[in-house]
């Protein structure tokens, strides 16, 4: 393992989509770059996930000064809540340059740009190197959205860059707000993450802050009642945005709360949890039932993608190093289903030329591989054991179950609702009889179908022998509770809702 | 003494070219009254020893870059009826002075807060080719070389521009 | 406790790579047109089930060399999750309870498959359905053998995916998949429960170990409020696999399956999950009365509305269909009471029987080319003897006739009901006998006597080949004898079953008179000679098709369940929707988005005034800006 | 006195506003901008003469190279608008108007 790998993992595809922005190469060119930039990228990913010693803190630190006299540093690192995020970034992102072949140089060229900006987000251990790769994420998102959307994109984009930047300017005074702090507190400029939990927070700026923060996650994340950005989003987006949207940059919100949220603001945390698991647990089902509604299956995806990620957020409000453990490994989770599922959207939308559920039918038995895979991926998402959905639901549920009764019983919901919508989509597009624009649909390619394999594969090996990936995260979060005795502490209080059921705390 | 005069009428000629400028309807006569505003100032240039600038003044302004706008403006061969009808300038121009009025009082009170200082033309060299060309050469090199690029530029930009004829529909 | 073992979990493991194997040989057949030919599928789709049940036998014996009380064995493959106090295990569990499902199970599950290989010849997707059935296989043995709640869910939720695709395996027509997406999503209910229901279990007692046989030592320690909320989550898992009352509805329209899978499904294994489940936690039920008196009574109520419905149906899957959601009713009952080897040697003897019929019901259908209205039968006992009578003799194993199994372990329920003082159940059940011989009675006389009422239909009839009679004859032995392994000391039996079962069940076994087990079998012999001789008068020569009327037709209708559950859950569920699709999507959480930007755009269209678009109107706001500040400067400056 | 110059630059300058501002024709306005520049060149040597150092020279050659630039683009752009439109008006064009 060299030195600077996590820079490298960064750097190497925004230089390079940097440099396929400023060439006039051919698209074929731009889609061989891409695929080479983000394999050498995965190579160094497996590496790095090989040599990675999950002792729970972070590991293959990066330090450079960079503006000395605020504190503010070139600092990266991984722990194992990062780790994940970042390896399903490097594992799904090479599969756009396979599947999608012929798209824009721009197209490529933006996509590399917002994998090393995404990679640099997960790994920043200093909030203001956090919010430089947050912002850049964003870049490229609008640039793909607004220049290769579908036909209703202007508004679409428009939609999500406002919300997103209105959520980061918050972010990002809560942030100079934490390095104030800081310096009130310890009479020195510094802007680790790290260090930001030795701060002693409490009053209303204190809690104004948590909320600066709060929204500019809740906005990517996206949790209800902030989700509004996203049906358009998703829908509109090239397929590639949607899945990066989806797959990554959501969990990056999740992340945030994790990285920033939690370890910080441990008192304002534990006074809002409950109100933020009802947002979470309330986005599922709202997200869940309007999913039913949708005739667009990219837009029910997309609902269907927002229902989980309030699943996944309220693994994180509920203090528990169970729902937090499983919150994580949803994420994982989720990334590859639901960004198989989005890949399997395009492909749909691109051989059928419609997006509509009622134009399709009887896909199935055209394109047995493709439906198998599909099958596979949408299991999955409704979380069927022995498929990596399950492990990380149950322990959602677990955890939630433990924290407030009412909320684990609303999150329990999650299992039919989620099955309802699927099953219905899926009957439509796939059971049935073929439709006129399925009738000549092709099967998966060769390519394709060794592209999807290893994930498929993954999903399944994820569902029963989950134990390796979950060893790589349990010090981290074992590390996160340790630090945060209150926290844990103030739980109990919460579950007096039904005083009969109430469980004993161990 | 006879400096003192000259100055005086310099600035007067250069004030009053100033005003025909503004003033003539037709671009050519406010062109011809600038000329005349341009030519005082080389001579006020020379009154501030500025001889290389006195020089230059004469050449590039009045010279070139004058007569590059007369030739464009005959070039285009305006008739009266192609200038804008501008029944309201004289309204225009009182309602400017009135604003521009507190700009210029600002300026001369910060003018007048400046220490006295003769402006007597100095002999020892002061201005002349050598040692501008020297000052330019050494320490204004890079600035220079920059002013040099964007005339290329310019130049590339008007050909361009001008060479759109074949595209206009 | 327990001997640990290294081969339990192979017996999961055969069906499932026989399901990988022949899916992925269907694939790549269909894809590259190289013709697969059936007999290969057939054969190796029974590899996997006859490797399993060989092991089965293995372990029956290796149990049966342990001491009783030490009667399990045990078979960690590896951590599967381990997070923080939560450690679960990927791990098996063989006691007797596990064994004696996975023995019948296995058998026959080999028998269907067997079956199939005849029933599903000349189908498109033969080899697909090999792979559905193996998968299948495979989820219920994971089901029996998981040594812990979790790993038990894993089959739970396996079979509940393939009942989804077996049931929808002719998915071109929309009812198919419609019932196919019921079956999931009522079994998705009911997984809830369960899931909810081992949450609640593990906060409680599963900090040291969630496995049963950890939980079985701890289950002491539970609160009452506690161990009564998980008894009853549990058991809204098991009336989501095994149909029960409010949740069977998906039953009978999964009947729109092959019939071997309804034979699969309904016979043997996944419903009877349900019953299996309870008795697994009989630690737990044993201890909490209230549970048991609802589960009981959920039950028998269950058994009663499925047998009336059973009374008035014209398809011959569906009479099975409510022949085993009510025969469900009665395990239920008898788990319901703290019976819980009774209950377990129902499900037994109904494998057999419920099999058996349903597997005969298939003969016909496909003797006469998937027609399965029995008013377009009749007749038929001439055409296919062995059919008929295999079919007679699960008839009256279902009926309750003795002394085939049906009776002995119908009345077993019975009489524990009886003996525990559940009076009502027990005269419930006697009631729901004799429904169900009639029922029973009523089919087998429409379809097998009288004169044939579709002529052509019957001229084409035949008798089904061998490979689908052998298993029937098979499975019609067991339904015949399989009773008599838990004789019950008045007829000088020893219990068998019970006694083998006794080391894994929590169960108190009721000790009443001799009288009133007198009476528990007289009451159910009268019943069902009551219900045969009703069938025998209105349909022992031939009827007609009977026009339903009143009741009747009410009855006919399933009470209109379906209708009512349509109409209040899921009209109302889509209707949510898109009301917050179509409503308050774009009018309420959008609004405050929207007031923002409209907010901007008003105070854009405002400064718009200013923006004329000659340049020198802007040179002049540059100008009077200036000059406004210059007067302010100037001031200063003095 | 320097002052004076430097009067004489302000004036000058003032009325360069003023022809931009109050002036439609192209050309006028053109011209008033160069008035401007020459302007800004008197009160450069000015200072220069101040100062007595020579750096105000350069930076009034400066501004003429910039002026020469500026004459070249500007009227290459006035004949393209007249091709266009055959107006001399600055109020024909209102392309940024909102």
């Amino acid at each position: 393992m060299f030195e600077h790998v996590l820079s490298v993992i960064i750097f190497l595809p925004i230089l390079a989509g940097l440099l396929l922005l400023v060439t006039p190469a051919s698209r074929t060119i731009a889609r061989v770059t891409g695929l080479v930039i983000s394999l050498a990228t995965l190579v160094v990913s497996i590496d790095l996930y090989a040599s990675f010693a999950s002792t729970g803190h972070l590991e293959f630190v990066e330090y450079f000064p960079w503006i000395q006299s605020l504190g503010i540093a070139y600092h990266l690192g991984i722990d194992g809540i990062s780790l994940f995020i970042l390896m399903a970034g490097s594992v799904l992102l090479p599969m756009v340059y396979l599947v999608f072949t012929t798209k824009e140089k721009g197209y490529y060229a933006n996509l590399l740009i917002v994998q090393g900006a995404m990679a640099g987000a997960v790994c920043a251990a200093d909030m203001v190197l956090f919010y430089v790769f947050w912002e850049l994420m964003l870049l490229p998102v609008f640039f793909m959205l607004g220049l290769y959307g579908g036909p209703k994109r202007l508004p679409a984009t428009l939609k999500i860059t406002l919300y997103t930047i209105a959520g980061s300017l918050l972010m990002l005074a809560a942030i100079v707000y934490l390095g104030v702090s800081y310096h009130a507190q310890f009479n020195e400029w510094n802007f680790a993450i790290s260090k930001m939990a030795q701060l002693n927070l409490s009053g209303r700026v204190a809690a104004v802050a948590f909320f600066g923060f709060m929204i500019a996650f809740a906005i990517k994340t996206p949790l209800f009642p902030f989700h509004t950005w996203l049906p358009d989003a998703y829908t509109e987006a090239p397929t590639a945005t949607t899945f990066v949207l989806s797959a990554i940059m959501a969990k990056i919100g999740v992340y945030g709360i994790i990285r920033m949220v939690v370890p910080v603001f441990d008192e304002q945390f534990a006074r809002f949890a409950i109100l933020l698991a009802y947002s979470g647990v309330i986005g599922m089902m709202y997200c869940g039932i309007a999913a039913i509604a949708q005739k667009d299956f990219k837009r029910m995806l997309a609902f269907s993608s927002a229902s989980h990620m309030g699943i996944i957020a309220l693994g994180v409000f509920c203090m528990n190093i169970q729902a937090l453990t499983g919150s994580i490994y949803q994420i994982v989770a989720h990334a590859t289903s639901t960004g198989v599922l989005f890949l399997f959207a395009g492909i749909l939308e691109d051989r059928t030329e419609t997006r509509t559920i009622d134009d399709l039918g009887g896909i199935a038995a055209k394109a047995p591989v493709f439906a198998l895979f599909f099958a596979i991926a949408m299991l999955a998402s409704v979380g069927l054991p022995g498929t990596n959905g399950f492990i990380g639901e149950f322990m959602i549920i677990l955890g939630a179950i433990k924290f407030n009764t009412v909320i684990g019983v609303l999150a329990g919901t999650s299992l039919i609702i989620g099955v309802c919508y699927m099953l219905w989509m899926f009957q439509r597009v796939f059971f049935e009889k073929s439709s006129a624009s399925s009738e000549t649909f092709k099967d998966l390619s060769l390519v394709e179908g060794l592209t999807f394999l290893p994930v498929i594969i993954l999903i399944i090996v994820m569902g029963i022998y989950p134990q390796p990936f979950l060893s790589k995260i349990t010090p981290s979060v074992a590390l996160q509770f340790s630090q945060n005795v209150p926290v844990v502490a103030q739980t109990v209080t919460t579950n007096a809702l039904l005083p009969e059921l109430t469980i004993e705390q161990k | 003494m006879f400096a003192d005069g000259l100055f005086l009428v310099f600035a007067v000629l250069a004030v009053l070219g100033a005003a025909g400028l503004i003033l003539f309807r037709h671009p050519m006569n406010g062109a011809m009254s600038f000329v005349v505003t341009l030519i005082s100032l080389a001579g006020l240039y020379a009154l501030l020893s500025a001889k290389l600038i006195f020089a230059l003044q004469l050449i590039v302004y009045a010279g070139a870059i004058m007569s590059l706008i007369v030739f464009i403006i005959m070039f285009l061969n305006i008739q009266p009826s192609d200038l804008p009808k501008e029944e309201t300038k004289l309204v225009y121009i009182l309602g400017s002075l009135i604003a521009v009025f507190p700009i210029g009082m600002f300026l001369v009170k910060i003018v007048k807060t400046l220490p006295q200082h003769s402006a007597e033309i100095l002999g020892n060299n002061f201005g002349g080719v050598k040692p501008v060309g020297l000052l330019l050469f050494k320490d204004w090199l890079i600035p220079f070389e920059i002013v040099s690029i964007l005339l290329i530029v310019s130049l590339i930009g008007a050909v361009i521009l001008a060479g759109k004829r074949e595209v206009v529909k | 406790m327990g001997q640990s073992v290294n081969y339990l979990g192979l017996i999961p493991l055969f069906p499932l790579l026989g399901a990988v194997f022949i899916g992925l040989l269907h694939i790549f057949s269909s894809k590259s047109r190289v013709k697969i030919s059936e007999k290969f599928y057939g054969i190796l789709a029974c590899v996997g089930p006859v490797l399993s049940f060989i092991l089965a036998l293995k372990v029956f014996i290796a149990l049966k060399a342990l001491p009783v009380d030490g009667r399990a064995l045990t078979h960690k493959v590896f951590v599967w999750f381990s997070v923080g106090e939560l450690h679960i295990d990927m791990g098996f569990l063989a006691d007797p309870l596990s064994c004696l499902m996975l023995l019948f199970v296995t058998l026959i599950g080999s028998l269907i498959h067997v079956y199939s290989i005849g029933y599903m010849s000349g189908d498109g997707n033969y080899g697909k359905f090999f792979a559905y059935m193996n998968l299948f296989l495979g989820s219920m043995l994971v089901l029996v053998l998981g040594d812990s709640p979790v790993v038990m869910f894993v089959g739970w939720e396996g079979v509940g995916l393939c009942s989804y695709l077996l049931i929808s395996f002719y998915s071109e027509d929309r009812s198919n998949v419609l019932a196919g997406n019921k079956a999931f999503i009522v079994n998705r209910i009911g997984d809830l429960g369960f899931v909810l229901g081992m949450a609640f279990l593990f906060w409680a007692i599963g900090a040291s170990g969630f496995d049963f046989l950890s939980l079985k030592a701890h289950a002491g320690s539970l609160t009452p409020a506690v161990a009564l909320a998980v008894c009853l989550l549990l058991f809204v898992g098991a009336t989501g696999k095994s149909a029960q009352i409010p949740l069977y509805v998906w039953l009978p329209d999964a009947m729109a399956g092959p019939t071997p899978v309804s034979a699969l499904i309904h016979a043997a294994t996944m419903v009877t999950a349900g019953v299996y489940m309870v008795a697994r936690f009989s630690f737990i039920y044993a201890n909490v009365e209230l549970a048991g008196d609802i589960i009981a009574w959920v039950g028998i109520s269950t058994a009663l509305l499925a047998a009336i419905f059973g009374m008035f149906q014209d398809d011959i899957k569906k009479v099975l269909a409510y022949s085993t959601v009510s025969q469900l009713g009665y395990m239920f009952a008898g788990v319901g009471v703290a019976a819980y080897s009774a209950g377990i040697f129902h499900v037994f003897t109904h494998a057999f029987f419920k099999a058996l019929l349903f597997l005969g019901a298939g003969s016909v259908i496909y003797a006469l080319h998937h027609q399965q209205n029995i008013w377009k039968m009749g007749g038929l006992k001439e055409k296919m003897p062995k059919t008929y009578l295999t079919m007679v003799i699960g008839a009256l194993a279902l009926s309750g006739c003795p002394p085939f199994s049906g009776f002995f372990s119908k009345d077993e329920i019975l009489y524990s009901a009886l003996a525990t003082g559940h009076w009502g159940i027990w005269m419930v059940g006697v009631l729901v006998a004799g429904m169900t011989a009639y029922y029973t009675f009523r089919m087998i006389f429409v379809v097998f006597h009288g004169t044939p009422r579709d002529q052509e239909a019957y001229d084409h009839a035949h008798e089904s080949p061998a490979v689908m009679t052998v298993p029937l004859i098979i499975l019609a032995v067991g339904a015949l004898f399989a009773g008599f392994l838990n004789l019950p000391a008045i007829f000088g039996g020893s219990q068998m079953v019970s006694h083998w079962l006794a080391p894994s069940l929590t169960e108190h076994h009721p000790h009443a008179s001799l009288f009133v087990e007198f009476i528990a079998i007289g009451a159910s012999v009268a019943a069902f000679a009551i219900g045969i001789k009703i069938a025998y008068s209105k349909f022992g020569q031939g009827a007609p098709e009977p026009v339903f009327k009143g009741f009747a037709e009410f009855a006919y209708h399933k009470f209109y369940v379906d209708e009512l559950y349509h109409a209040i859950i899921v009209q109302p569920y889509k209707a949510i929707g898109s009301i917050i699709w179509k409503t308050i999507e774009p009018n309420v959480t959008d609004s405050p988005v929207k007031a923002a930007s409209k907010f901007y755009m008003a105070i854009g269209t405002a400064f718009k005034v200013f923006q004329v678009g000659y340049v020198r109107i802007y040179a002049i706001y540059m100008i009077v800006g200036l000059s406004l500040m210059s007067l302010f400067l100037s001031q200063s400056l003095n | 006195m320097i002052d004076n110059y430097l009067f004489l630059s302000i004036a000058l300058f003032c009325l360069g506003i003023v022809g931009v501002i109050a002036r439609r024709n192209v050309f006028t306005v053109f011209m008033s901008i160069e008035l401007m520049l020459n302007a800004a060149n008197l009160a450069f040597v000015a200072f220069s003469r101040f100062h007595e150092s020579m750096d105000g020279h350069v930076l009034a050659m400066m501004v003429m190279a910039v002026a020469a630039a500026e004459a070249a683009l500007a009227l290459a752009v006035v004949i393209l608008l007249h091709k266009h439109k055959s107006k001399l008006d600055t109020n024909v064009f209102s392309l940024l108007k909102g």
